[in-house]
């Protein structure tokens, strides 16, 4: 169907030529990029619903889903990639039949396990980018941990309420991680998570298509070692929709985990030496 | 005196009774971040049970970010950072919802 | 199901109850809102694939969708309400059975026409805000001049590359429309859709979540008459994603359509005495 | 002699070489828009066909917006407006995909 010569076929071509003829994107190459490319999204809630969907249509070449959690009604207000005949169902699964109708070209692979410091080397193995849409402190730690040790860019994202964050870590092993930005966790009574603080819909959407937005960039080498600023946007949906960009720290030669001395280890991750639970406290943060 | 602009972000607006910007006048000579933190502490924040959200063992709580005009407060110096008149200073908790 | 007493079903309250425990949606007041809007989408393409889930998830009572394209395999790399089952299929008929899944409490109607000042009328009539997802500058006239006259507020953005645009019209009969912006058309040939132009998904999507959003703030009356300001938002995707807010003039007496001596009115409009063709060049604009 | 930033957004940077943002010394005195559009005419555009695109009956081709400092220039006087160092100003066509 493909070679070297056609790289893609006449489908191929019919189906991205509108993307391909932005210039940003580089054409044939940028297209190849993408359909070579393996990105990994965790958590198929709020964030995920809206990434996956233009991950897809844009042609990336392995898209993997991490989510254990099925699908409720009070979910289906913001994570629009599901719906009520989906009720009861993994949400995976619920996303890869929406993911193959809509690009039969695109392999989706899914876990339905939690991460956790014993399955994450392993099912992150293979991957080119990561992207954070969980929601609790404990397993952005642990994506993070994961990726620097196995030297993944991560797009990290989150939100509640009417607003949302978005960083790009551990650029090609050279920006920030997770833990320059935190080195000590929030205490456990400080985090909200939207199993009780409520959030709008389109809210948090609108940072899954940032997400979406940033990792085709990441892709298509836009970002480069010499251009890359570390960085934290912050959207706001109310009173007035704003995204601001803030400039943020450079990678902690003290980091624990990607610093000059890290003792955040894969050894040390997968032995459970690091205790993520105790970490970051006994509390029972559940994925939305 | 120095005016500054004050920004609870992320949600943090709640210990300083939903107002999201505040501009203040802060009567200090050569006031530091530090006087600005202290000034919220003392005379912003209404419930003093609030304080523990805002500052953990003297310093800004962990997951809260700091920005001196939108740049990460490490690369300005922190709580030494001298204030000028317009500066913009951001706080905002870190979101965890996804 | 439901009346005065006991304004929603049980469903429905589990189903709202996120975003009704969020503080500036005013609860179930603010439900109740959204219940009773009925909101009209012009345009089920680039901007409505996202805009309309987070419409019905949120639950709008009833929502409109008028487009009499067809969905082709070329559009699904950024209109990714459709899907590779769809090719061939009536946009709107598309779109509104996966809103129908989504969520079976919106009342979802469907126009399979082209918008044309012979039937604008009687399709907008009965309508609380129209959403402008179209991509012709003809249609955006038609669009805002027929508003005008129904005193509809309109929700107009736009889309193309790796950039978008958004603004709020005849907000509440006292901000200014398309053609105070626009007092006089485009040099036909200067105009490019997204046809030829080419765009990347997740940049329009972008821009449609931010409709979506726009449209929860009007229907939740987060914007009055003393505090709106008029305003045209500008969404950059490449190389920094940014959105700028930009302050606009105000209504303008000398308007032609939502002026102090209108000439547009509704029997200009319907009798064609107002040739939208002849104004705007004749280039076969097509909608994508 | 002013100092401003001139963005060519939406598109409209295909006049400029795609270059979307120009740091401009202007050497005028009392330099206004106007002076700055006939730079731009005269010294920035540098395919003379492409000045249609820009220009239209010697004011902004209808369908470009032009800001000033992120503001309307219908509200700050439009080509008479007078220049300050540090402005921002902002051409950007209007677009109509969907
Ligand atoms: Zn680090
Ligand atoms: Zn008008």
């Amino acid at each position: 169907k493909s070679n070297d010569e056609y790289p893609m076929s006449l489908e191929e071509y019919r189906r991205y030529g509108r993307q391909m003829i932005v210039e940003s994107t580089g054409g044939v190459k940028g297209q190849l990029k993408l359909k070579n490319s393996k990105v990994l999204v965790i958590g198929a809630g709020g964030l995920g619903s809206p990434c996956l969907p233009y991950l897809a249509g844009a042609g990336i070449g392995q898209i993997g889903i991490v989510d254990n959690d099925i699908v409720e009604t009070s979910n289906l207000h913001r994570q629009t990639i599901h719906d009520s005949t989906k009720v009861g169902m993994l949400k995976c699964e619920s996303a890869k039949q929406v993911l193959n109708k809509l690009n039969p070209h695109v392999n989706i692979i899914t876990y339905p396990v939690r991460l956790s410091y014993s399955n994450a080397f392993d099912i992150f193995e293979g991957y080119d980018y990561v992207l954070d849409c969980t929601d609790t402190p404990l397993t952005r730690y642990l994506v993070s941990d994961v990726a620097v040790n196995l030297g993944l860019t991560v797009v990290s994202a989150s939100g509640l309420g009417t607003e949302g964050q978005l960083s790009v870590l551990n650029f090609k092993n050279v920006g920030p991680c997770y833990r320059c930005f935190y080195p000590t966790p929030p205490p456990p009574n400080s985090v909200s998570s939207c199993q009780e603080g409520g959030v709008i819909g389109p809210c948090i959407g609108l940072v899954g298509v940032l997400m979406a937005v940033e990792t085709i960039k990441l892709i298509l080498d836009v970002y480069t070692v010499k251009n890359f600023q570390p960085f934290l946007m912050l959207y706001s949906g109310f009173p007035q929709q704003s995204l601001r960009t803030f400039k943020m720290r450079g990678r902690k030669a003290n980091c624990k985990c990607c610093g000059d001395e890290p003792t955040i280890t894969q050894n040390a991750i997968e032995s459970g030496e690091i205790n993520y639970e105790l970490f970051c406290g006994s509390r029972n943060y559940n994925v939305c | 005196m120095v005016k500054v602009k004050v920004e609870f972000l992320g949600g943090l607006d709640v210990v300083v009774n939903k107002v999201r910007v505040h501009d203040i006048n802060l009567m200090v000579d050569n006031a530091t971040l530090r006087d600005l933190v202290n000034y919220i502490c003392n005379d912003m924040i209404t419930n003093p049970n609030d304080i523990e959200v805002f500052i953990e063992d003297e310093s800004i709580r962990p997951g809260i970010i700091t920005l001196i005009n939108d740049t990460d407060w490490e690369l300005e110096g922190e709580m030494e950072y001298e204030l000028e008149d317009g500066d913009v200073i951001s706080f905002t908790s870190t979101l965890h919802g996804g």
